[in-house]
């Protein structure tokens, strides 16, 4: 461990980064972030190695977590936009939430169903919900426990969500743009029967709906192919109703030349898209609490990335 | 005929699917969504094979004791397990289970030495056992528990010490009156519901003799059933079946879902979170600003990466307006020319399948 | 090997028509086993349905539409009766399969303090026929697309009214409008798509067939191949080997087809140079045909006793196991070179950072979108996107690549000049004065329905 | 906090040891990691093959196709035993003799894809794209006459200063050899001040360059046409056709910035996810809710897993 070597090495780097961090805590920058800039700028020049690095992301995203920060987030056009138009959708409006994401994905996803789904509960908007993905039915499931079975049955037990009234399940679908086709077309024809085994004809709820045509909005969650791109082609594209959706953070990218081009109404980006629905809707949830690990695991990565150019051009400056 | 048959396969789908998106009336439309159906049937053949050759390959493991192969074990395990599961106990997240509500009224009022049909006494025991589990669960704990799980913990608690939740106690004494009055013997637990449904079975048959269904659809003499067959119960029992039926039943959450939340959730979304850790390594020890494109590349990373989270608000309010511009003009331009050259290479290349030039089917699967 | 799966496949053929038979009993039994079978939740969730469809079914199906009718001509009815809906057309849906017709009509004007709730939509095959609901439209909207394609036959005539529903049950039919629905035989909206699609295929089987015809079609040099050979050459000095990963796609993915021909063009340089060249693969289809590649190349130069199939090896199918393998390769056998070209998913981040530290020259390639800035930011030189298969068709002067490449350039010649002719003529209606609407109904042949 | 059933307990401790076993593959792959990955890779196919068949083959085969006895004989019906024999001819590519058989659904597959593909990727990515990048250069009439005039002089100092910059550049090589220095310098200097006066400068009227809706409407198009020419095969990038590549270059460079971005918040607040469930649920409601003297034993069982892993590791090492 040649930390002698690097000290004298790297001298100048360091000092900079601790000047950098005090000039921080100077201006009033919260305690965490100051800390952070010192720590990620000096500790990995000392110990290059990789689990040092791996040491110091984990207690960058666990610090702030048991000592939140509280910064509040902006909210950017494209969730203001959705949460406006659910807002205008007069109550008992049909919503449909396409499921297409997995565990893997849930942490920025979940928060993201959670908070739209208690917006429409909040408006009474009627709820159906389905899947491109295999794993989406049991997330679709938990949310309904979460938000509705556990949070808004309860507090209003005189205008409770009644399933097959106000929300209904439908399975699984493999296929992708397949299915989301034929759903334009008609529900029934792809479900011949409900998640329980109900027939689709007895569910009064879906008497209404035959086809995504008496769809008022279509809500895709996100995380690859199939999913929001599918809805954008078929709901928007084809049938013409609105669609707004949640996506990763990774694929949120992708969808903003439809949001420019008018084809996809809002998006939540990843856990910032979810944390700004939550400010939105009132109600904090984990997606607040993860802004502030995320925001310091930025601070620390954009860090890293500088330190490892500086030296990297001190070597070679060096070595010329 | 092993190649030849795909090629034309391949030709006749492809031109098909293409001439019924200009072609509305029948067959064309119908087709579109027919073949579709087929597709997803074959693509769950697909994915029968993909786990068929996922076990062979670790049973063939196992069998020749190569290099690693206890874990081969437990991936072939962890399949068959949750696969068997799924099956037994079927795929929904919940399901009901009959509860033999008379017995555990019996063992109640035993307990609580309360006299038989004493309905305020029942009543005063059981509120005041639900007070004391709710005040030892709320003094335990320092968040606010939400009244949804409080509910649902009373009920399990009820469930684990005396076989039914509260409700289903006090209705108790309704539900064993009425296993006594059925003509058949109820002993076994779940005859309650089959009792229910003989029920309605007998108010079928007496509307069918006396020749209420002539003229009546199908839907208009379910109709009729169903109505009478409520009146009848409600009158004989003064409560709905539905209430009957809740009183003999509890949902339970099925062996498959929990598989999913505790074995297959968990690790799947901790395999991803490695990446976390091995982009924090990369970004100090690869990602250099060599050239102008990999800095421009940096430089604008770091502004999407501070704009969109509140530290870059708390910097300056400019900080998440030029993260949204790169996101909204520069990113779109970027990825609506590489859209533009996908979809032209998605043309050509789907051309190339539909007229044979290209036979990406044809590899592997034998000669 | 065969013996188990043809195990399996016996275990699999008993166990399709058992579960059909398990299904079968759900499907013939009558509603009580059917009830049993699913755990009696159907039976629980139709119990509540009952109850709401009891109060659901009261609604216009079994009312008796004629006697509505004298109500309207009373004076003024005690409680307000809502209005009907006003000049209600019907007509052939446009390209439609002849099995549906299209509704407008005037929404009541003040709906919601009238407390109308939404639209019934009544349709019947006689004049005054019974009156059949087929559809509900939401308050607030005046179009309806009805297609049945068991009860609509093209060339009948269908009689249709739309009545108005409030909350408090009071509903009111309009006047009975008719329609005849035809098949039309072409979707009018998409003329312009249909253009393009035979436009662009037409340019790329006209370039693909002058490729075959051996016509020398031109594509530009591609910055990253020097540097290939430069990698090749400076591993050579230092004597070490060169690694070249194919991605972790099988041989259907178009990206490994490529990266095929970029392998034979590097092994072409390896042999020449002597240096060895190291092949891991994750899939052994991948691996056998990049075996025929690099020994084709070694036999091209003269060098078959060069050629070493040891170095092109198979490691594991499974992703990350095969990422761990080809980083050991990286740390123990510290080749100079590392290529990286063709699919890549979230390892590609591993692979690239654990060869920077390594200090070897790396070239990478992808078409997937959201590995290129790992491989931008953390290789020495990117093929980026189309790049990739531009590379392969200027080594391997395929006839189909080449002639798709050039199908598409022209392809995306002529969007260049759509976007430029459709910019200039935004910015001459908005600011220039020219009239709108005439810029419109040019835009307007371009639109797809 | 949410009240755990038993049930619910011991499954927050086997899923809260399985985190533990995949993280413990950061420090070096060990068998308790190989051990959680093969059981990660049998429990989703498991949960897969559970799910298509209820979800998939259950009601569109089994409750589809004629039985006889069962369902009446209908088109329908009888139709669905195609796509039935084309999943057991996938099922076939098992048996290495007839495997063969296998290319006819495949077949099928790429067949009914292509064919959807070719027509929807040119409607929803070519069309679409293009139409909407048909904007006006200019939103309002003075808008460009107040761009030029607003950032005219600062482009005209950066760029004069530059052309001075070259022209001397012998002098400073000589005076102070530190050309390698000082560019760089006057580069960062530039950018920065051009970053200004783009997103942080505010108009008289508030409106910063970036929000200037004919400033933007151009760069869109500059950006996706000179990407085009990036993208273009057919001709040199030599002369005014290779700036207009190297500038498209620098919009994807910018896309694959955003999108990189993008990609470790993604990965981060995975990880962000894994923590809060070791903290909240695990740490919160699972170990207040275990009897002490459990969560001391499990705890300990755990960390001699731990210990007996690491020295196999390095027992296996040493060989």
């Amino acid at each position: 461990m040649d930390i002698k070597r690097n000290i004298s090495r790297y001298s100048r780097l360091i000092v900079a980064m601790l000047v950098a961090a005090a000039v921080l805590g100077a201006l009033g920058a919260p305690t965490l972030v100051w800390i952070c800039v010192a720590v990620a700028g000096v500790v990995p020049v000392l110990i290059p190695d990789r689990r040092m690095i791996f040491l110091l992301i984990a207690v960058f995203v666990v610090l702030p977590l048991l000592f939140p920060m509280k910064l509040e987030t902006d909210i950017t056009p494209e969730v203001q936009n959705m949460y406006d138009r659910i807002e205008e959708l007069e109550s008992g409006s049909v919503i449909l939430m396409s499921f297409d994401f997995d565990p893997a994905t849930r942490p920025e996803l979940y928060p993201a169903t959670l908070a739209f789904m208690r917006h429409c509960v909040r408006k009474g908007h009627r709820i159906v919900t389905m899947a491109l993905w295999p794993l989406g039915v049991s997330l679709a499931e938990e949310a309904v426990r979460d938000v509705i079975m556990d949070e808004w049955n309860v507090e209003n037990p005189d205008d409770p969500y009644i399933y097959g009234r106000d929300y209904v399940h439908l399975p699984y679908m493999a296929g992708g743009v397949v299915v989301a086709n034929q759903v334009a077309a008609s529900f029934e024809q792809v479900y011949p029967r409900d998640l329980r085994g109900t027939p689709l004809r007895d569910i009064p709820m879906m008497r209404g709906i035959t086809n995504l045509g008496n769809i008022d909005f279509t809500f895709g969650l996100s995380s690859g192919d199939p999913g929001l791109r599918e809805w954008i082609m078929v709901a928007s594209d084809r049938v013409g109703i609105d669609v707004g959706g949640a996506a990763t953070a990774v694929s949120a990218p992708e969808f903003y030349p439809y949001l420019q081009a008018g084809q996809l109404v809002g998006l939540m980006g990843g856990l910032k898209g979810a944390s700004e629905y939550e400010a939105l809707v009132g109600v904090p949830d984990t997606a607040t609490a993860g802004m502030d690990a995320q925001s310091l695991a930025h601070l620390a990565i954009i860090i890293f990335i500088i330190v490892g150019n500086v030296m990297f051009f001190m070597d070679r400056r060096g070595k010329a | 005929m092993k190649k030849t048959v795909p090629l034309a396969i391949v030709f006749v789908t492809g031109v098909a699917m293409i001439v019924q998106f200009f072609i509305p009336p029948w067959p064309f439309n119908v087709l579109a969504e027919t073949v579709q159906s087929w597709v997803r049937i074959i693509a769950a053949g697909a994915m029968a094979l993909g786990i068929a050759s996922l076990l062979a390959v670790n049973l063939n493991k196992v069998y020749r004791q190569r290099e690693g192969w206890p874990f081969s074990i437990v991936t072939v395990a962890s399949l068959i397990g949750m696969a068997l599961v799924g099956f037994v106990w079927g795929s929904a997240e919940t399901r009901l289970i009959p509860v033999d509500s008379p017995a555990a009224y019996t063992r109640f009022i035993e307990a609580k030495n309360i006299s038989v049909d004493d309905a305020e006494a029942l009543d005063a025991a059981i509120v005041e056992e639900v007070a004391d589990i709710r005040a030892e669960v709320e003094t335990r704990v320092d968040v606010p528990v939400t009244e949804g799980a409080l509910l649902r913990e009373i009920d399990s608690r009820f469930q684990r010490r005396w076989g039914s939740s509260p409700a289903q106690l006090r209705s108790a004494p309704l539900v064993r009156d009425f296993v006594e009055a059925q003509p058949q013997n109820l002993d076994t637990v779940d005859a309650i519901p089959r009792a229910i449904l003989a029920v309605r079975a007998s108010v079928y048959e007496e509307l069918f003799e006396a020749g209420e269904f002539e003229g009546l659809t199908v839907e208009e003499q379910q109709a009729l059933v169903e109505g009478t067959f409520q009146e009848r119960f409600l009158a004989a029992w003064g409560v709905s079946p539905a209430e009957m039926l809740g009183a003999s039943q509890r949902e339970v959450r099925s062996p498959f879902f929990w598989g999913y939340e505790y074995l297959y959730y968990p690790l799947a979304a901790t395999m991803f979170s490695l990446l976390a850790f091995f982009v924090a390594s990369a970004a100090f020890r690869a990602f250099r600003a060599r050239t102008p494109e990999a800095t421009l590349l940096l430089v604008a990373a770091f502004f999407v990466m501070l704009g969109r989270v509140p530290l870059g608000d708390y910097i300056g309010e400019w900080v998440p307006n030029l993260a949204g511009w790169i996101m909204s003009v520069p990113n779109t331009a970027g990825m609506r020319a590489i859209m533009i050259g996908i979809a032209l290479g998605a043309v050509s290349y789907s051309l190339r399948i539909i007229l044979g030039y290209e036979r990406p089917y044809l590899a592997g699967g034998g000669d | 090997m065969r013996r188990l799966s043809a195990a399996f496949l016996a275990i699999s053929f008993l166990l399709i028509p058992g579960t059909a038979a398990f299904s079968q009993n759900g499907e013939q039994a009558p509603a009580e086993d059917e009830a049993q079978m699913d755990g009696g939740i159907s039976v629980a969730v139709s119990e509540q349905e009952q109850d709401i469809l009891d109060d659901e079914t009261t609604g216009p199906a079994t009312a008796d539409i004629e006697i509505l009718e004298p109500i309207e001509e009373e004076p003024e009815p005690p409680v307000r009766a809502p209005p009907a809906p006003t000049n209600v057309d019907a007509f052939d849906t446009p390209n439609s399969a002849g099995d549906s017709v299209t509704l407008t009509w005037q929404p009541v004007p003040d709906e919601v303090d009238l407390g109308v709730v939404g639209y019934a939509i009544m349709r019947s095959k006689e004049p005054d026929g019974p009156f059949e609901q087929v559809g509900i439209a939401t308050i607030g909207a005046s179009r309806h697309r009805d297609t049945d394609a068991r009860d609509i036959k093209a060339g009948e005539t269908y009689y249709f009214q739309v009545v108005t529903l409030t909350a408090d049950e009071q509903r009111a039919a309009s006047e009975i409008v008719s329609a005849v629905p035809e098949a039309q035989w072409f979707h009018s909206g998409r003329w312009f798509i249909l253009i393009l699609v035979i436009l662009i295929s037409g340019a790329i089987l006209f370039n693909i067939n002058r490729a075959r015809r051996g016509v020398d079609l031109y594509i530009r040099r591609i910055a990253g191949l020097e540097s290939v050979e430069e990698a090749i050459g400076r591993s050579t000095e230092m004597g070490k080997p060169v690694l070249y990963v194919p991605g972790i796609r099988d041989m259907d993915d178009i990206q490994t087809i490529a990266s095929m021909s970029i392998l034979s063009h590097v092994a072409r340089l390896t042999a020449e140079y002597d240096t060895p060249i190291l092949v891991p693969n994750i899939r052994a289809v991948v691996m056998s045909t990049a075996q025929e590649v690099v020994k084709a190349a070694y036999l091209d130069v003269g060098r078959p006793d060069a050629y070493n199939p040891e170095n092109i090896r198979y490691l594991t199918d499974d992703q990350f196991g095969y990422v761990a393998g080809v980083d050991g390769i990286m740390i123990r056998d510290k080749p100079a070179a590392n290529f990286f070209l063709g699919a890549f998913f979230a390892e590609s981040l591993i692979l690239a950072e654990t060869g920077a530290s390594t200090g070897a020259i790396q070239i990478a390639g992808t078409a997937m979108p959201s590995q290129l800035p790992f491989f931008v930011a953390a290789c020495d030189y990117t093929l980026i996107g189309e790049e990739l298969f531009a590379a392969s068709a200027y080594l391997a002067r395929e006839p189909m690549l080449l002639g798709s490449l050039k199908g598409q350039d022209w392809g995306k010649f002529v969007f260049m000049i759509a976007v430029l002719v459709g910019a200039i003529g935004a910015t001459v209606v908005t600011v220039g004065g020219l009239d709108p609407d005439v810029w419109w109904n040019i835009a307007s042949w371009f639109r797809v329905e | 906090m949410q009240e755990l059933a038993t049930q619910d307990l011991v499954g927050l401790w086997i899923a809260a040891i399985l985190t533990l076993f995949i993280f413990s593959f950061l420090y070096k792959d060990n068998p308790l990691y190989k051990f959680a990955e093969h059981m990660f890779v049998g429990v989703s196919a498991g949960y897969i093959l559970v799910r298509t068949w209820f979800d998939i083959l259950m009601p569109m085969l089994f409750q589809r196709i004629w039985i006889p006895g069962v369902r009446e004989l209908t088109v329908e019906s009888l139709m669905v035993f195609i796509p039935a024999a084309l999943a057991i001819m996938m099922l076939m590519r098992l048996v290495p003799s007839a495997g063969w058989i296998s290319r006819w659904p495949l077949a099928f597959m790429m067949g009914v894809t292509s064919g959807l593909y070719l027509v929807m990727y040119l409607q929803t990515n070519a069309i679409e794209q293009i139409r909407a990048t048909m904007v006006p250069f200019a939103v309002a009439e003075n808008d460009w006459l107040h761009i030029a005039t607003y950032l005219f002089p600062v482009l005209a100092v950066v760029i004069v200063l530059l052309v001075v910059m070259i022209l001397i550049r012998e002098r400073i090589e000589v005076l102070y050899r530190k050309w390698n220095i000082i560019f760089p310098l006057y580069l960062i200097v530039a950018g920065i001040v051009l970053l200004y006066f783009i997103a942080i400068h505010r108009t008289p009227e508030g409106v910063a360059l970036i929000e200037n809706q004919s400033f933007n409407n151009v760069i869109l198009f500059v950006g996706v046409v000179s990407g085009l020419v990036y993208f273009f095969f057919s001709k040199a990038h030599t002369g005014a056709f290779g700036v207009t590549a190297r500038i498209g270059i620098y919009f994807l460079m910018m896309a694959f910035g955003a999108s990189f971005g993008y990609t470790i918040m993604a990965r981060i607040s995975l990880l962000i996810g894994r923590s809060q469930f070791l903290l909240d649920e695990w740490g919160g409601d699972a170990i207040v809710q275990t009897p002490v003297w459990m969560s001391i034993l499990l705890i300990l069982g755990l960390l001699a897993v731990i210990v007996m892993a690491a020295i196999k590791t390095r027992h296996d090492e040493s060989h």
